[in-house]
């Protein structure tokens, strides 16, 4: 193969940060037609090396070259004149606009003298976009109602409709579905194969070393190596991210069945349109036991884990914990029960970011009487509490004082997970744990998650990522439009399998069992 | 508005107020008997400015300056707790004589009275128990009458407005003494009555002239101090669009403000002249203290300006003289509240 | 109740709501670009007192029936003026914008009054104006029953509030600043991320408001009161901040609100004409348009949405 | 609103001090432009306040309501909500002191406390409408609020004028000797000035302000509830009882703001057109003083030093009092926007201070 143009190049790029060098004299390279991998751990500076290429930061330090020719990005303006466009990691769409809205949105096509914009050839031209490269997306719906992955998509319209050459994807696979994501590798190769370059953050090795062809690996802001991704693996590229080894296998013992803790039976639960999100579901759990749930978003998995907590009124069916009923309880009384979560949205649902972490710690248990006292709360104690977990956990912050939004995504989950294992819930609800985290923190709370089944407590996993309920679950049931339609071991499955499940390829009558059909 | 007009128009006034000064300047002209005694008001929420009472009763003072060169001085009341504050102001200030004006200074002119009884202080609008304080009230029922009987014999479609301000005693006083007025001379005639419920709220009472006047009325006697602004802008606009009708101002004679096109006439309270005189009384040793004062027809403190004969004719001012005489002599008891 | 009824409380009705609907104009423009504005009632301080005094001057130098016109352009002139500091203040220098609103009203407030006894030499209200707008009737439509004297007899300023909503409603929905705008209210960094100048969008936003709510308050002097003084304005802007969230941040949504708030006031003034009013206390008369602004929001307009970064300041790097 | 929160109680002291002093200035400046003298000014205003015990005394009066009012607006902000209601909430707060203070007559041991008691109701209930309509029907508090304030306004009028008045008067009957609270001995000592239990009053409420909400359990469920209704819901909290509790407890302290008003300054009701603007004024206070208690407190003593103070600057300098709210806004314009003042000094001092991290 002939030596590829480079079309681009940062050179020595600092950016400073109060208190930290984001990056740190560090220096990248682009070639046509390639793709290629950044990597790093939460925090080592991925987004902000690619936010200065983008135009939204400014280094300190350092220069920057497209097609050979020196450039200062000064904003997105310029970068999008260059021909650099970004999906981010966290997307940028106007929730409420339509695709289309969204895409032209800052060039638009107009009309009567610019007095209007022309929404006919807005459409059109969106359609078309969609069409050559194989998108699918439909112009005229709105974000609001559109998957993550189609949401995905429109942001890689937006950069194709600017005429990007150089496209920047920011943890584009951590919020997609298998299926979604093997379409998204194939839209990039897509891409690829049409003269674009492409530059991918990724935290997921598997990915990396299916796709990419080169990697950089990048730690606390420097850049530690570049490398060919043919002359790698992936045990290499985890050492080199975090500077020690990683075990990328989980060692688990095998489960030691007990007692049945959660039984959900023939469960009806209303989702937001009305319509029954969830249909007659029926699994138990037992004691010992990592229940993966797989399933393509929006099967009704929210409306599942909701249902438990006691967040969403139940319509029919049971669900018993030790025997008792709970449906229809208060979220209250279920978690006394012995349900605890751990929220897919962790700003959302799992911390109030404004408050220290100490008061974090104890969002579910503050009333108990460990922690208050005639109605005032023991911050004594629960200072005493919060020390322990952050200890416990490896929770990296300041003090117990320090705000939850000050810290690390990654830390902040493991807050959570500190907060909701320390409860000692006989039924533990995992929603996405490791959702954009770097892979040392995956080992770590994967490792917890195992540590509490096999304390004989019960653990129901609910990811997306089919990769993370193959290797922790002992059984994994699939959920497809609100039914159970799948029951299978681990070890007797694979993830293409599981995909074709969830997508409902290949549901045997009565939705049980695959082994049979097989 | 009328602060500046003061300075152009005020001298035209028939109560013959002087022109405004500013609030300190020293005396030039008239004899000096008052020169080292200090007078004062204190003002309601209205403000020194209100196109009423409060501004009728410092051109009273200012008259008084210029008279007998007299310092003189106000303070506003920003809220109801400022008026006890601002009259212990002056008390404490060893002025000779405090006014509280308006109805709503009762209570704080009978505190300050009563802990202070060397102090002298004269209240408008209102009566106080104390020794040591003048109490001025006038018999608005009199005189809205005969600006009643000016509206009965005026108008064409026999129905009248009025449009108040609070329903408080003094407001029902001017009510209910220009119903009596227009029902003496035209008992057929309607009086269509609308409270607002606000003394200073122009678009309300402009909103109530409007909905009078729509009703087929074509006087409005208004008694609703700043808010009467906005029944004269109605009118305006009618005289305008090619409809006449008429207002009947209050307090003041307010075609000077508002122009003869629309102003019938009006309803004088001559509160300058009642604090002009009981000060100077002050001045010359005659202070009425523990006196209550109802000031009426008979005192020429109530009535119709001079200008009324612009618009209104001969033989009804002839009938009102006639009215005039009536009450003053007893033989007609015009109805009043409380 | 008759059909001249009818026309009559309707066209009362216009009256009270032209002020409110411009002032809601200028919040819904100013919170679309994400910049809270409780500073409304300021702004309409800013706009009445302005108005006053410059149609008084315009009078008097002779412009005659253009003096209110003259009136108007300075109310909103004075209306930039004051939310340029809320701009400066919320968008420059990221202050709360609740707190830079308050700080519009309390300055307004003060510093116009203070004006006004500078310039009308200790009095707290400024000269009447004589020369204000008057309804211009508009031929052939104006005969329509009910209508016709309800919206085809007013102002000028009710008309130009009409063609406001009209023109701010294309400008929203249909135009590519429009676009930009709400894009940058909803969520500056995606729009930054495309080249919008989310902060310069903002300023027009707010110096907008600023022209639209200075029009507002120079309405009602230019066409109920005359004059300016410290009561002229007396929670109109709250009352407007109110339809602008009644209507939910839309022109129309905000037009109906006015309309039905102006509607509701002028019904307490025809209850009074009717006999059975007499037994009704006028307290409650004077209650009803609040309460029933609350009733229908009870009943019929529920949760509304606010745009979705509406009071966050933006600045690059903001995540 | 969080933002709101932070923005104050982050910054330094320093930035609060330096805000009074420019807000001062610009009065001065304005002032100046206006033909005024300044320091004649500012003297008489200090004067006015300190000059002698009765006007010193006075202003302690005029204070207090101000904490109440400042406290109501802090603590529904403390909890997610605007409550641009404490105007009406403190008329409704009158209103149910008045009734019972006129109407009843008992020890006073009971009768005060009671009036007292029942005033704070009548303003918690009337918070407590627009919380429930927000929790019930999602209706916005910032609308119902505003309108509660004038419907407030016309029931209070209403219900003075067809059952509390005394004839003639314009106002309530005066309240039963029994139901006062006036300190007559402090009273005397300050030259009659109008002193009242109220202030004592306004000084627990600033405590159990702190306490309750950073020491309580029920405290800990407003502020979750306030800063993430979310995470409430999945803690198990009851987003919308709280909001209703929070209006109440908001709208009790606005209530106390007019209890002690009537049975401690004015001893009656009166009809009135229009707003005091204490409750409006509680919003400055409130944003004076970062939504924090001491810093509430201090917020309506600045406030309220300057306000009745002003009166003095136009008795002594002929100032027009406007002015001070021009200053009191600048105050409050400089403590929001600290970004200013550092903006400022860079510009003024920029050569001096190279180096140096703004
Ligand atoms: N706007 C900002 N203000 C302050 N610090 C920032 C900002 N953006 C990033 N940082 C800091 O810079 C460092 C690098 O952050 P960056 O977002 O680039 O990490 P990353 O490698 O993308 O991490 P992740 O894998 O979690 O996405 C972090 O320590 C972060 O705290
Ligand atoms: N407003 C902020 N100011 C300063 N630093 C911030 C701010 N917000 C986030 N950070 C820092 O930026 C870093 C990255 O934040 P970010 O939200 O991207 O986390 P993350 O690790 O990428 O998690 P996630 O995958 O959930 O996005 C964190 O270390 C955090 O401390
Ligand atoms: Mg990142
Ligand atoms: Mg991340």
């Amino acid at each position: 193969m002939e030596q590829a143009r480079t079309v681009v190049e940062m050179r020595n790029i600092t950016k400073r940060f109060p208190g930290i060098v984001a990056n740190d004299n560090a220096n990248f390279k682009l070639s046509k037609g390639e793709i290629h991998a950044l990597l790093g751990e939460n925090g080592a500076g991925k987004s902000t090396l690619m936010n200065i290429l983008f135009g939204l930061y400014q280094p300190e330090e350092g220069e920057i070259f497209v097609n050979e020719q020196q450039v200062v990005i000064d904003g997105p303006n310029k970068a999008i004149k260059l021909g650099i466009g970004m999906v981010h990691q966290h997307f940028k769409l106007v929730h409420p606009f339509t695709v289309t809205e969204n895409i032209i949105l800052g060039s638009e096509p107009k009309k009567w003298m610019g007095l209007a914009v022309d929404k006919k050839t807005a459409y059109e031209t969106v359609g078309n976009l969609s069409k050559q490269y194989g998108l699918n997306v439909d112009p005229y719906a709105k974000i609001d109602e559109i998957s993550v992955g189609m949401q995905q998509r429109v942001e890689i319209l937006k950069t194709l409709y600017r005429g990007a050459d150089i496209l920047i994807f920011d943890e584009p696979t951590a919020v997609l579905t298998p299926q979604e994501i093997s379409e998204l590798l194939i839209i990039m190769r897509n891409l690829v194969n049409q003269g674009k370059s492409i530059i991918l953050i990724t935290h997921k090795l598997k990915e990396i070393m299916a796709i990419a062809d080169m990697v950089t690996i990048i730690r606390r802001g420097k850049i530690i190596d570049s490398l060919p991704v043919s002359g790698t693996n992936p045990n290499q590229l985890a050492e080199k991210m975090v500077g020690r080894e990683v075990s990328l296998k989980l060692n688990k013992k095998d489960a030691v069945l007990g007692e049945p803790v959660l039984e959900v039976d023939r469960l009806v639960v209303k989702g937001r349109q009305g319509l029954n999100a969830l249909n007659e579901t029926s699994f138990v759990l037992k004691r010992g036991e990592i229940l993966g749930i797989a399933g393509v978003e929006g099967n009704g998995q929210s409306e599942l884990i909701e249902a438990l907590t006691g967040l969403r009124p139940v319509s029919g069916g049971s669900i018993k914990v030790n025997q008792v009923e709970i449906a229809g309880e208060t979220a209250r009384n279920i978690s006394e029960a012995g349900i605890s979560l751990i929220p897919e949205d962790r700003h959302k649902h799992g911390l109030v970011l404004d408050f220290p972490v100490r008061e974090n710690m104890v969002l579910e248990t503050y009333y108990q009487p460990q922690f208050n006292k005639n109605g005032f709360m023991d911050y004594d104690a629960i200072d005493k509490h919060a020390e322990r977990l952050v200890k416990e956990f490896d929770v990296r912050t300041p003090t117990i004082m320090t705000e939850a939004r000050a810290l690390s995504g990654g830390n902040q989950q493991k807050a959570i997970i500190a907060r909701e294992i320390d409860k000692n819930p006989d039924i533990l609800i995992a929603a996405q744990p490791t959702r954009g985290l770097d892979v040392g923190a995956i080992e770590f709370i994967h490792k917890r998650l195992v540590e509490q089944r096999n304390s004989g407590k019960a653990v129901l996993l609910v990811s997306y990522e089919l990769e993370e309920i193959l290797q922790l679950s002992d059984r994994i049931v699939v959920i497809y439009e609100g039914r159970i339609v799948g029951d299978v071991k681990p070890s007797e499955t694979n993830d293409q399998e599981l995909g074709l499940m969830m997508t409902d390829y290949k549901q045997p009558q009565g939705g049980l069992n695959i082994e049979q059909t097989d | 508005a009328c602060g500046a007009k003061n300075d152009n128009e005020g001298a035209a006034s028939p109560i013959a107020s002087p022109t405004a000064t500013a609030t300190e300047s020293p005396a030039a002209t008239g004899d000096t008997s008052g020169k080292d005694m200090k007078f004062s008001m204190v003002t309601d929420v209205g403000g020194v400015n209100d196109k009423s009472f409060n501004q009728s009763a410092w051109e009273g003072l200012q008259k008084l300056e210029k008279d007998t060169g007299a310092s003189i001085k106000y303070l506003e009341s920003k809220e109801a707790a400022n008026y006890l504050t601002n009259i212990n102001q002056f008390v404490r200030d060893q002025y000779n004589l405090t006014w509280g004006i308006g109805f709503l200074m009762g209570d704080a002119v009978k505190d300050a009275a009563t802990k202070n009884p060397d102090a002298k202080l004269a209240i408008i609008d209102n009566v106080v128990d104390a020794p040591n304080v003048a109490s001025i009230t006038f018999a608005e029922n009199e005189g809205s009458f005969l600006v009643g009987v000016v509206a009965g014999l005026t108008t064409k479609t026999n129905k009248i407005g009025f449009v108040g301000g609070i329903d408080i005693p003094v407001i029902k006083r001017f009510e209910l003494g220009f119903e009596a007025g227009v029902k003496a001379v035209n008992p057929n005639a309607e009086v269509i009555k609308n409270y607002t419920g606000a003394f200073d709220k122009a678009d309300l009472g402009k909103a109530a002239a409007a909905s009078i006047y729509n009703d087929g009325a074509d006087i409005i006697f208004h008694a609703a101090g700043g808010t009467g602004n906005g029944v004269f802008n109605e009118a305006k606009e009618r005289l305008k669009a090619g409809k006449k009708v008429w207002v009947i101002g209050v307090d003041k004679d307010q075609s000077l403000e508002f122009g003869d096109d629309v102003t019938l006439t009006s309803m004088l309270k001559r509160v300058d002249e009642a604090v002009y005189r009981v000060s100077k009384d002050m001045i010359d040793g005659k202070f009425p203290a523990g006196v209550i004062t109802t000031l009426g027809l008979k005192d020429n403190a109530v009535g119709l300006p001079e200008t009324s004969s612009k618009n209104v004719s001969k033989e009804i001012l002839d009938k009102v003289e006639e009215y005039k005489a009536k009450i003053i002599s007893g033989e007609i008891t015009v109805p009043t509240a409380q | 109740m008759d059909v001249a009824t009818l026309g009559n409380m309707l066209n009362t009705a216009f009256v009270f709501s032209t002020a409110l609907i411009l002032a809601a104009l200028g919040g819904i423009i100013s919170e679309r670009s994400g910049v809270v504005n409780i500073g409304l009632e300021g702004l309409m301080i800013a706009g009445a007192f302005a108005a006053a005094v410059s149609a008084f001057h315009a009078q008097e130098a002779g412009y005659g029936a253009w003096s209110p016109w003259v009136g108007l352009l300075a109310g909103a002139l004075f209306g930039v003026l004051f939310a340029l500091i809320h701009a400066v203040a919320t968008i420059s220098f990221r202050a709360d914008q609740v707190v830079s609103g308050i700080v519009i009203n309390f300055i307004a407030a003060g510093s116009t009054l203070y004006l006004v006894k500078l310039l009308f030499e200790g009095s707290g209200e400024t000269s009447l104006v004589d020369e204000v707008f008057h309804k211009v009737k508009i031929p052939i439509l104006s005969d329509i029953p009910i209508i016709g004297e309800g919206i085809f007899n007013a102002y000028p300023t009710t008309y130009l509030a009409l063609i406001l909503v009209g023109v701010i409603y294309y400008g929203l929905y249909k135009t590519a600043f429009g676009l930009r705008l709400r894009s940058v209210g909803e969520h500056p960094s995606a729009a930054d991320t495309v080249g919008i100048k989310v902060l310069r969008m903002r300023y027009t936003a707010v110096l907008l408001s600023g022209v639209l709510a200075g029009l507002g308050g120079a309405t009602i002097a230019m066409t109920t009161t005359g004059t300016f003084s410290h009561n002229t304005i007396s929670g109109q802007g709250f009352i407007a901040l109110a339809a602008v969230i009644f209507g939910k941040w839309n022109p129309l949504g905000a037009l109906g609100a006015a309309l039905f708030f102006g509607f509701a006031q002028s019904i307490n003034n025809v209850l009074q004409l009717f006999e059975f009013a007499a037994n009704v206390p006028s307290e409650f008369i004077y209650m009803l348009p609040y309460v029933l602004t609350i009733l229908v929001l009870v009943g019929a307009v529920g949760r509304s949405k606010a745009p979705g970064a509406l009071g966050e300041p933006y600045f690059q790097g903001k995540r | 609103m969080n933002k709101l929160i932070k923005a104050f109680t982050k910054d330094s002291a320093v930035v609060p001090f330096i805000a009074i002093v420019l807000g001062l200035l610009v009065g001065a400046v304005i002032m100046l432009i206006g033909g005024y003298d300044p320091l004649l000014a500012y003297r008489s205003l200090l004067d006015k306040v300190f000059g002698n015990p009765y006007d010193f005394g006075e202003t302690l009066t005029a204070i207090t309501p101000l904490v109440f009012t400042g406290l109501s607006v802090a603590f529904a902000f403390r909890t997610g909500l605007f409550n641009i209601g404490a105007e009406g909430q403190y008329i409704m707060g009158m209103t149910g002191a008045t009734i019972i203070g006129v109407s009843l007559h008992l020890p006073w041991y009971i009768h005060a406390p009671l009036a007292v008691i029942v005033g704070a109701l009548f303003g918690g209930c009337w918070g407590m409408i627009a919380g429930y309509l927000k929790a019930a029907r999602g209706v916005n508090e910032v609308i119902t609020t505003i309108m509660l304030n004038w419907i407030a306004l016309h029931l209070a009028n209403y219900i003075v004028n067809d059952y509390l008045l005394e004839p003639g008067k314009g106002r309530s009957y005066m309240v039963d000797p029994s139901a006062d609270v006036t300190i007559g001995w402090l009273s005397r000592t300050l030259d009659d000035a109008r002193i009242h239990w109220g202030m004592f009053f306004a000084l627990l409420a600033v405590i159990f302000f702190y306490v309750f909400l950073w020491k309580t359990k029920q405290g800990y469920e407003l502020r979750v509830v306030g800063h993430n209704p979310d995470a409430a819901k999945y803690a198990g909290i009851n987003v919308n009882r709280g909001v209703v509790k929070a209006m109440f407890i908001s709208g009790t302290l606005a209530g106390l703001a007019g209890v002690f008003q009537v049975l401690g300054v004015f001893l009656n009701q009166a009809v009135t057109a229009s707003p005091t603007g204490h409750g409006f004024d509680g919003i400055a206070v409130a944003l004076l003083g970062g939504n924090t208690p001491v810093g509430v407190l201090l917020g309506a003593i600045l406030f309220g030093t300057l306000s009745y103070g002003a009166a003095g600057m136009s008795f002594g300098a002929d100032v027009p009092p406007e002015i001070i709210r021009i200053v009191i806004g600048s105050v409050i314009f400089f403590v929001a926007a600290p970004g200013i003042i550092r903006w400022t000094i860079k510009r003024v001092f920029g050569k001096k201070r190279k180096g140096e991290v703004i």
